[in-house]
């Protein structure tokens, strides 16, 4: 047997967003039961746990569930991945904090058990920054950029590398802060209106989302201009402004919609047999498919622990060993049914984070649907790189620990 | 003009519509607290309470579709009709009204005369549970809010501003929606409470609820009245910010943005609901833009609406519009 | 009238310990107190009697300094008192019982009759969090004071029930106790016998006397009981719509003509 | 003004009838342990009894205020015009004609004299115009009110809230009032006062009235008839010219031994509790 | 009857005004002491001192404090979560500054710089009461949480702004960090709730406690009677932050390990310490821990119910937990008004009567 818990949000402020990747991340789960009776013959037992998006309801969730053989966690939360850093490290517990959490786990001499790849919100400020380079002709000398954030750790994770970008490339970045929730952003957005900024970059969640792009709406902001980070990027986000949020960017770092076989299995096995989890009705949206992806990627980490330690039953320590030796290759991906759905790259002890690749994705209000905009955008690693090991090295000092691979 | 003077003055307008909006959610803590001193602290989760309501109804949901679905193994959702938006607002003002009876008939008519930190707690209670009965009801997905309110750049302001000025105001459509309905229910609760009988029975209950029993003025009518009077002005609160920010749990947080309103303008007085509201969104937003983003980093507002209000009370710890708290021995 | 007088009784009556000096006191518009003087000595009962809404809590509110008066002066031990906080002005031994009973309904009889004590307890939050020694000393003290007011007012058998269910007549014992704890010098009685009956009150009268007996203490008394306030007092202030009509011993201010037209009606038996 | 209209003989039609109820607040503190007493329509009865007593508590058993402040009868049975009343909404009662004048005055602090009249009217449906009627009726009995009609009750001197209160109870028509302690910190002019009034009301308009009154003196030279409560119990009953002719009611409520009134001064000990029982 | 007190007379003063006059209450007392020094500590892992016993120890101290300003002195606050949070910035920073101090000096230095914070909020209570005190309190919530989220001093310029807690010990046994003994954490917080009860109950016997109580039952009479009013309310600010200071510092350091304020130490931090000691019992030390622990156990006891037990959706099961600890709340005040703590004074004045009704 081997147990994945879910720590998931299905209610509180964030409950919107957590519905859908925790209905992903089980469903996936439940098709390989269903389907191919497990990984590699060993059933999957999934635990799902409520933690409203709270930390404290994060640790017991977490210590609940640890002693029933818990392989991964996949906290969705940056707070409370902050908080298991140190406690799964001791345990010898691997999390996987998938395009959040703590950036500098990237560099995994340090934090052996955290994982994020495949990318992660350094990548995604640089890979934004990228796309602006493309859409204008290589350069960004004199443009003004705007960065909305979510006024808590996670927001202010990209600001360190935007204004190294910044320096690099010759823009000028100005920083709005926003409140939880964040149902309240006039002045924001008239700051907006007044700078004119040439783009606006965002680092949302939850109700902040919606309220930023019907405000960026109201004040009539080209909303192709306006890019937020992939948790910025659901259909939720944009629904409410209908046709206004025609246009609209958002990263991802996996591909949108319904369209690959995985679907049609999902549907066959999971949906039609009644087992599809929560109300059954967020099949492909965008934040449904993270979860399918992080579940896709546990399950894929473990068929190679499988292989590494040559059992089917897995220890949290194999599965560790399996995740970092995890290789996400076009073949392996077309095989699961999700042929292109994300970027390749491997894991090693050195890197935990994956290449940092991301695409743009961008809303057709009429479509009702994402499309990618882009191929895959390589961060630039030239500046990420030392920040990584600068912010790994310092908690490495703090905490006592000894560097190694 | 000079652009600082064109901006501030832009800031100072919208400041002006936050603050309707702001005042929107307290004019139902005011209701609540002017007949029965009680601190409601569950008016924002009536508000989403509303507008989930209201957003299932149009939208045909089934309501308690997924526990129905868990317990009886089924896959129902939604009737397959839409319901027209003003059919929708009369049937959820009716379950607000429901709503409003049961919380008199089963939590407040057995606390009568208990102290207000007391039935302040109940409230809490009844948040908790109304927002676990809401969820279960329409489900904690996001939903939108469309009755049909206009929303974004008021163009005729802009155009003619943009004439005159040299500098086109931003002013949202919907805030001018906002303010004059606010407009329009001020007037209407102002008259309600000081020229109607009801009125002048919910004001002599809040007075000394003993004696209005004494003479015969029914406790439960009133409270019934009032927490659907309350319940009104949560269904158009939730109304507004749902059509601004689509309708989800978040929606119950705006209460906290009410609160400062709320003791600046005086807990019991309809008026100052308003004219705190306008202080409230003026003075925040006018800091945010003159000190705080520039100075401070920004995101001054939350706490600097409550220390706005806090210097008020220490000049008026009754509030702007408060009654005076009649202090003998 | 230099330095005290003999009472009917017998009684010693000292030189004077208060004296209000052309006391006014507003409220916006109200005055409730026009320009009025008189004076208090020691060990007498002074009474201060009068229609309703004459002035007379108000004026016991400036004694106590609840009440800051627009002009006039309160002169304590024969000096000008300067301006005061309430509780400043019961550290100098003013005790007081309210009109509308001010007990704290959320403590004990016992608890709150010790609360009179409060003014004399003064050990520091250091000792008293740890108790033991220099804290638990002082409580047994004090509440041996305490205990033996209330041994003197009666009210042994409701020592520890919460006050909020004493019926009227009790809670104003009560006040009666935790005024007296204080062991004031001067003591303010506002209506003591509101609400009482005969009987009740003729044991109220007992221990107002007593107290004034046993322990020296100088008593000022607002009552509207004419039989009481003329039993007891040793002079009395009459005062009608803020203004002082009358002031002197009680045969003299029961035949005063503006009395008994603004106050008593018919010339009291 | 000694000689009250003597007592209604047993013909007249007894209003209300309260029938050994048994009050408890709380559910543990058992106050009224058996009170039974009969109102007779156009009387005007006194409730005697000292401090605790019971007085408030049978009249909020009456018109069912008790229930807020967590009080309940346990036992026994009230009664007016033959219909049980106890499970009644306060409300209900007024609507039947009983109001009561709660002791400490309560007046709406915050409305005006004029308001606070009006809203004892507001059970009735008869019309404004007779509702001003009354009103004007009301200020004719206190004409001090009508001064004072614009003026926030809440700072009007204790004598004009208490008219407030009286004139509040008649605003509703009632056929009875139940007066708790309508003396109770008014100076003794205002006393008088207030009981003539509540004598022509009674001899003008037919209002049944039952009081509670610890100024036993007064309230015995007004009424017609008197009970006399003792810790939750009904010790002496009788007409008032009756009562204040008993000994010991001289005694202890009118304190008067043979001599006369003794004073307050010469009452040596106060450790001479008599009770009738105990 | 099951309950006697018949017997036990005091014969002094002080024996009187013992915390527990009666014997049998004194021996109960004292096994819950024994159990939970001397057994508890033997029989517990990680998930019950993590999940449960933390949490409850630690909100039982922000109870306590929270409870002498509400419950004792009247004066309604809604800083708790800011309050809480100046305890564990203050310890971050001592912790990081002196890390060869023993963390029990860390913790009770914060307790003392809250307790600072603290007062400097308390003074506008002197001319604002009620409800408006406990919305102006917000205006402490709400800045704290600002200050540190915005001032990177705060949170040593880390780069996200999120506050991690070092490995400490106290007398060679590791309290902070992840590889910490469950039994040791346990004592270590249980060692401050002991003290924190002790001390607020010395305090609340006596003088102190009554000038607290007499501002809260009527300020205005307290104040004629002398009692200082703005010392009475600002020691009761100071003691109160005092502990609440400690619980923060306890809660980010041993408890959660690592922060970000306006998550941890938000707003509904404040709101969930004023439940606890209302459901509780206002002005009552056992009600401080009886509120915290049914707010902490009650949503893990439906949660086991609903999710491990029924097997149903963990959504409905959240939502039916808001449900149903709505409706208890609800259910509880009207059954008793006062709090837990009443509903069990009642539950022995009724036993001390058992088998008669009154
Ligand atoms: N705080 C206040 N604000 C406004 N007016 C006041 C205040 N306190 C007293 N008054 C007014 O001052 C006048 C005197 O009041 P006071 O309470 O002193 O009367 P009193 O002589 O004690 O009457 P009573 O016998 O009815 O107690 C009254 O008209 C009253 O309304
Ligand atoms: N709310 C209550 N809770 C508990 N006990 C109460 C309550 N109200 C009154 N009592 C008790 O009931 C008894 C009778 O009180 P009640 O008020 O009826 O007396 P009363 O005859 O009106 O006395 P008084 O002349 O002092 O007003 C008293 O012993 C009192 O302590
Ligand atoms: C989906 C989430 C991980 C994103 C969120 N803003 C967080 O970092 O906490
Ligand atoms: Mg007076
Ligand atoms: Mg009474």
């Amino acid at each position: 047997e081997l147990v994945f818990p879910s720590l998931s949000y299905r209610t509180g402020p964030y409950a919107a967003n957590g519905i859908p990747f925790a209905d992903g991340y089980a469903d996936y789960f439940t098709l390989l039961n269903e389907r191919d009776g497990g990984i590699g013959g060993e059933p999957i037992r999934m635990i799902e746990c409520e933690t409203g998006y709270n930390t404290e309801k994060g640790v017991e969730c977490y210590e609940s569930t640890k002693g029933e053989g818990a392989l991964v966690y996949q906290p969705l939360s940056t707070g409370i991945t902050y908080q298991l850093i140190p406690k799964a490290t001791a345990d010898g517990i691997p999390v996987h904090s998938m395009g959040y959490g703590r950036t500098s786990a990237k560099d995994g001499s340090v934090f052996k058990n955290i994982f994020n790849y495949p990318t992660n919100y350094w990548d995604g400020a640089s890979v934004a920054i990228k796309h602006l380079l493309d859409l204008n002709g290589g350069s960004l000398e004199g443009k003004k950029i705007a960065l909305v954030y979510h006024n808590s750790a996670y927001g202010k994770e990209p600001i360190r590398t935007l204004e190294e970008l910044g320096k690099k490339h010759g823009f000028e970045l100005s920083l709005l802060p926003v409140d939880h929730p964040g149902q309240e952003q006039k002045s924001q957005w008239l700051q907006i209106r007044r700078e004119k900024p040439d783009n606006v970059i965002m680092y949302g969640w939850g109700v902040m989302n919606q309220v930023a792009v019907q405000e960026a709406a109201n004040i009539r902001y080209p909303m192709d201009q306006f890019i937020g980070i992939w948790w910025s990027g659901s259909e939720n986000d944009v629904r409410p402004a209908g046709d206004k949020a025609n246009g609209y960017k958002a990263l991802t770092f996996h591909n949108v919609g319904d369209d690959f076989p995985v679907f049609d299995d999902i549907q066959k096995y999971v949906v039609d047999t009644g087992k599809a989890a929560g109300a059954g009705d967020q099949i492909g949206t965008a934040l449904y498919n993270r979860g399918l992806y992080a579940a896709m990627l546990a399950a894929e980490a473990a068929k190679t622990a499988q292989g590494i330690h040559d059992t089917k039953a897995l220890t949290p320590a194999q599965m560790r060993d399996g995740m970092e030796a995890l290789e996400i290759t076009e073949a392996k991906m077309a095989d699961l049914g999700l042929p292109n759905f994300g970027p390749e790259f491997t894991v090693s002890c050195e890197n935990h984070g994956g290449n940092g690749f991301g695409a743009v994705a961008q809303w057709d209000a009429a479509a009702d649907s994402w499309s990618l905009i882009t191929d895959y955008i390589q961060s630039d690693q030239d500046v990420l790189a030392p920040l990584v090991t600068e912010d790994a090295q310092a908690f490495a000092a703090e905490s006592g620990i000894e560097p190694s691979c | 003009m000079p652009e600082q003077l064109a901006f501030t003055i832009e800031v100072f307008l919208n400041g002006l519509m936050a603050g309707v909006l702001y005042a929107l959610v307290a004019l139902g803590f005011v209701l609540i607290y002017k007949a029965s001193g009680i601190f409601n602290y569950a008016q924002g989760v009536m508000a989403l309470f509303a507008a989930l309501t209201l957003a299932g109804i149009i939208d045909g949901q089934v309501p308690f579709s997924h526990l129905i679905n868990a317990i009886l193994g089924t896959d129902i959702h939604h009737f397959g009709w839409h319901v027209p938006a003003f059919l929708a607002i009369l049937l959820t003002m009716v379950v607000m009204i429901g709503l409003a009876y049961a919380v008199q008939r089963l939590v407040f008519r057995h606390l009568v005369g208990q102290e207000p930190i007391i039935l302040f707690m109940a409230t809490i209670g009844l948040a908790y549970f109304l927002e676990g009965v809401g969820d279960l009801m329409w489900g904690s997905d996001i939903k939108s809010m469309d009755v049909g309110l206009p929303q974004g750049l008021n163009t005729w302001i802009d155009d003619t501003t943009f004439n005159a000025f040299g500098y086109g105001f931003f002013i949202d459509n919907l805030d001018i929606v906002a303010s004059i309905i606010a407009a329009l229910l001020v007037i209407g609760l102002v008259m309600f409470a000081q020229y109607t009988k009801q009125g002048r029975a919910m004001r002599a209950v809040a007075d000394d609820h003993q004696a209005a029993l004494s003479v015969g003025v029914s406790l439960n009518f009133i409270w019934i009245l009032v927490w659907s009077l309350a319940g009104f002005v949560a269904l158009v609160a939730g109304i507004m910010w749902g059509t601004k920010s689509g309708v989800q749990f978040s929606l119950s947080l705006i209460a906290l943005k009410a609160l400062p309103v709320l003791m600046l303008g005086g807990f019991t007085s309809i008026p100052g609901a308003i004219v705190g509201g306008l202080i409230i969104g003026v003075g925040e937003k006018l800091f945010e833009f003159l000190i705080g983003a520039p100075f401070l980093g920004g995101a001054t507002e939350n706490w600097f609406a409550y220390m706005l209000a806090l210097i008020f009370l220490v000049f008026r710890p009754q509030g702007l519009f408060g009654e005076k708290i009649i202090e003998r021995v | 009238m230099t330095d005290g007088y003999v009472t009917a009784d017998g009684r010693q009556i000292g030189p004077v310990v208060m004296e209000m000096k052309n006391i006014t006191l507003r409220f916006g518009g109200v005055e409730a107190i026009k320009d009025i003087s008189f004076d208090i000595r020691q060990g007498e009962i002074r009474a201060i009697i009068g229609p309703n809404g004459a002035g007379k809590s108000s004026m016991l509110n400036v004694i106590s300094g609840f009440y800051v008066p627009q002009e006039g002066e309160v002169w304590y031990k024969g000096s000008r008192r300067p301006a005061m906080k309430p509780f400043e002005v019961a550290q100098q031994g003013i005790a007081r019982t309210f009109q509308n009973i001010a007990l704290f309904e959320g403590m004990s009889v016992l608890d709150n009759v010790m609360t009179g004590r409060l003014t004399n307890m003064k050990t520091g939050m250091f000792w008293q969090s740890i108790w033991k020694g220099k804290a638990e000393r002082e409580e047994t003290a004090n509440r041996e004071v305490a205990e033996k007011i209330i041994d003197f007012l009666e009210i042994q058998a409701i020592r520890k029930t919460p006050v909020s269910r004493l019926s009227y007549g009790l809670k104003k014992r009560v006040e009666l106790a935790r005024a007296l704890a204080a062991e004031p010098s001067i003591l303010l009685l506002d209506e003591p016998m509101a609400g009482m009956n005969v009987e009740e009150k003729e044991d109220m009268s007992r221990f107002i006397l007593d107290v004034n007996d046993e322990f020296g203490t100088t008593i000022a008394l607002i009552e509207h009981d004419m039989g009481v306030v003329m039993d007891l007092s040793d002079r009395v202030v009459v005062m009608d719509y803020g203004k002082k009509i009358g002031d002197g011993t009680p045969s003299e201010v029961r035949n005063n003509q503006d009395v008994i037209d603004a106050y008593l009606g018919v010339a009291h038996d | 003004m000694l000689d009250a209209t003597p007592t209604p003989d047993a013909q007249v039609e007894t209003l209300l009838e309260v029938n050994n109820i048994e009050v408890i607040y709380n559910s543990v503190i058992l106050v009224l342990k058996g009170v039974s007493l009969k109102v007779p329509k156009g009387g005007i009865t006194a409730l005697l009894g000292g401090n605790g007593a019971g007085k408030t508590t049978t009249l909020k058993a009456i018109s069912n205020l008790l229930h807020s402040e967590r009080g309940e009868v346990t036992k026994g049975s009230i009664k007016y015009r033959n219909d049980p009343v106890h499970k009644l909404d306060p409300a209900e009662m007024v609507k039947r004609g009983v109001v009561q004048v709660m002791e400490g005055r309560h007046c709406f602090e915050h409305l005006t004299i004029e308001e606070n009249l009006l809203t004892g009217a507001y059970t009735r449906s008869d019309g404004k115009a007779a509702i001003a009627r009354d009103l004007e009726m009301v200020y004719e009995y206190f004409p001090r009110l009508r001064e004072r009609r614009k003026s926030q009750a809440g700072y009007t001197s204790g004598g004009e809230q208490q008219m407030c209160a009286i004139g509040r109870a008649l605003m509703s028509r009632p056929e009875t009032i139940l007066l708790d302690e309508p003396s109770m910190g008014l100076a003794p002019q205002l006393v008088e006062q207030i009981f003539e009034i509540v004598k022509s009301v009674n001899e003008n308009e037919g209002v049944t009235f039952l009081l509670a009154e610890q100024n036993t003196n007064v309230a015995l030279r007004f009424a017609h008839y008197g009970y006399i409560l003792e810790s939750g119990r009904v010790v002496m009953d009788g007409p008032a010219a009756d009562l204040r002719e008993n000994q010991d009611v001289k005694e202890f409520y009118l304190g008067m031994s043979d001599e006369g009134r003794k004073s307050f001064r010469d009452v040596r000990s106060y450790r001479r509790r008599k009770r009738w029982l105990s | 009857m099951f309950y006697r007190e018949a017997g036990d007379f005091s014969a002094s003063y002080e024996e009187d005004s013992q915390t527990f006059p009666i014997k049998f209450d004194r021996y109960r007392y004292y096994l819950v002491l024994f159990i939970a020094i001397a057994v508890i500590p033997f029989v517990i892992n990680d998930y019950w001192v993590n999940s449960l016993f933390l949490p409850f120890l630690i909100y039982a101290i922000a109870a306590i404090g929270l409870n002498i300003l509400v419950g004792y002195c009247g004066q309604v606050s809604l800083g708790t979560g800011g309050f809480m949070a100046v305890g564990a910035y203050a310890c971050y920073k001592f912790m990081t500054a002196f890390p060869d101090v023993s963390m029990l000096v860390h913790v009770l230095l914060s307790g003392l710089v809250t307790a600072g914070v603290g007062v400097l909020f308390g003074l506008p209570s002197l001319r604002i009461k009620g409800f408006y005190l406990a919305v102006a309190t917000l205006a402490a919530q709400f800045f704290l949480v600002w200050l540190f989220n915005r001032v990177p001093w705060f949170y040593n310029y880390s780069a996200s702004g999120q506050i991690s807690a070092p490995e400490r010990t106290f007398f060679g046994i590791e309290i902070t960090g992840p590889n910490t003994q469950a039994w040791a954490t346990y004592l270590f917080c249980l060692m401050f709730v002991i003290f924190s009860a002790y001390v607020a109950r010395n305090l609340t016997r006596g003088s102190v406690g009554r000038k607290w109580m007499a501002i809260r039952d009527m300020d205005i009479a307290a104040e004629i009677i002398g009692v200082n009013p703005l010392r009475a309310k600002l020691t009761a600010f100071a003691v109160s932050s005092f502990f609440i200071g400690i619980s923060g510092a306890l809660f980010f350091a041993v408890y959660l390990g690592a922060v970000e304020v306006g998550e941890a130490f938000g707003i509904q931090k404040s709101f969930l310490v004023l439940f606890m000691i209302i459901i509780g019992g206002l002005g009552s030390i056992f009600g401080s821990f009886a509120g915290a622990a049914f707010l902490v156990l009650l949503p893990v006891a439906l949660k086991i119910v609903g999710v491990d037990w029924f097997g149903w959706p963990t959504d409905i099961v959240a939502h039916l937990q808001l449900v149903i600890v709505g409706g208890l709340i609800i259910i509880f005040l009207i059954a008793e008004p006062h709090g837990l703590a009443q509903l069990w004074r009642v539950a022995k004045e009724k036993l001390r009567l058992w088998p008669f009704p009154h």
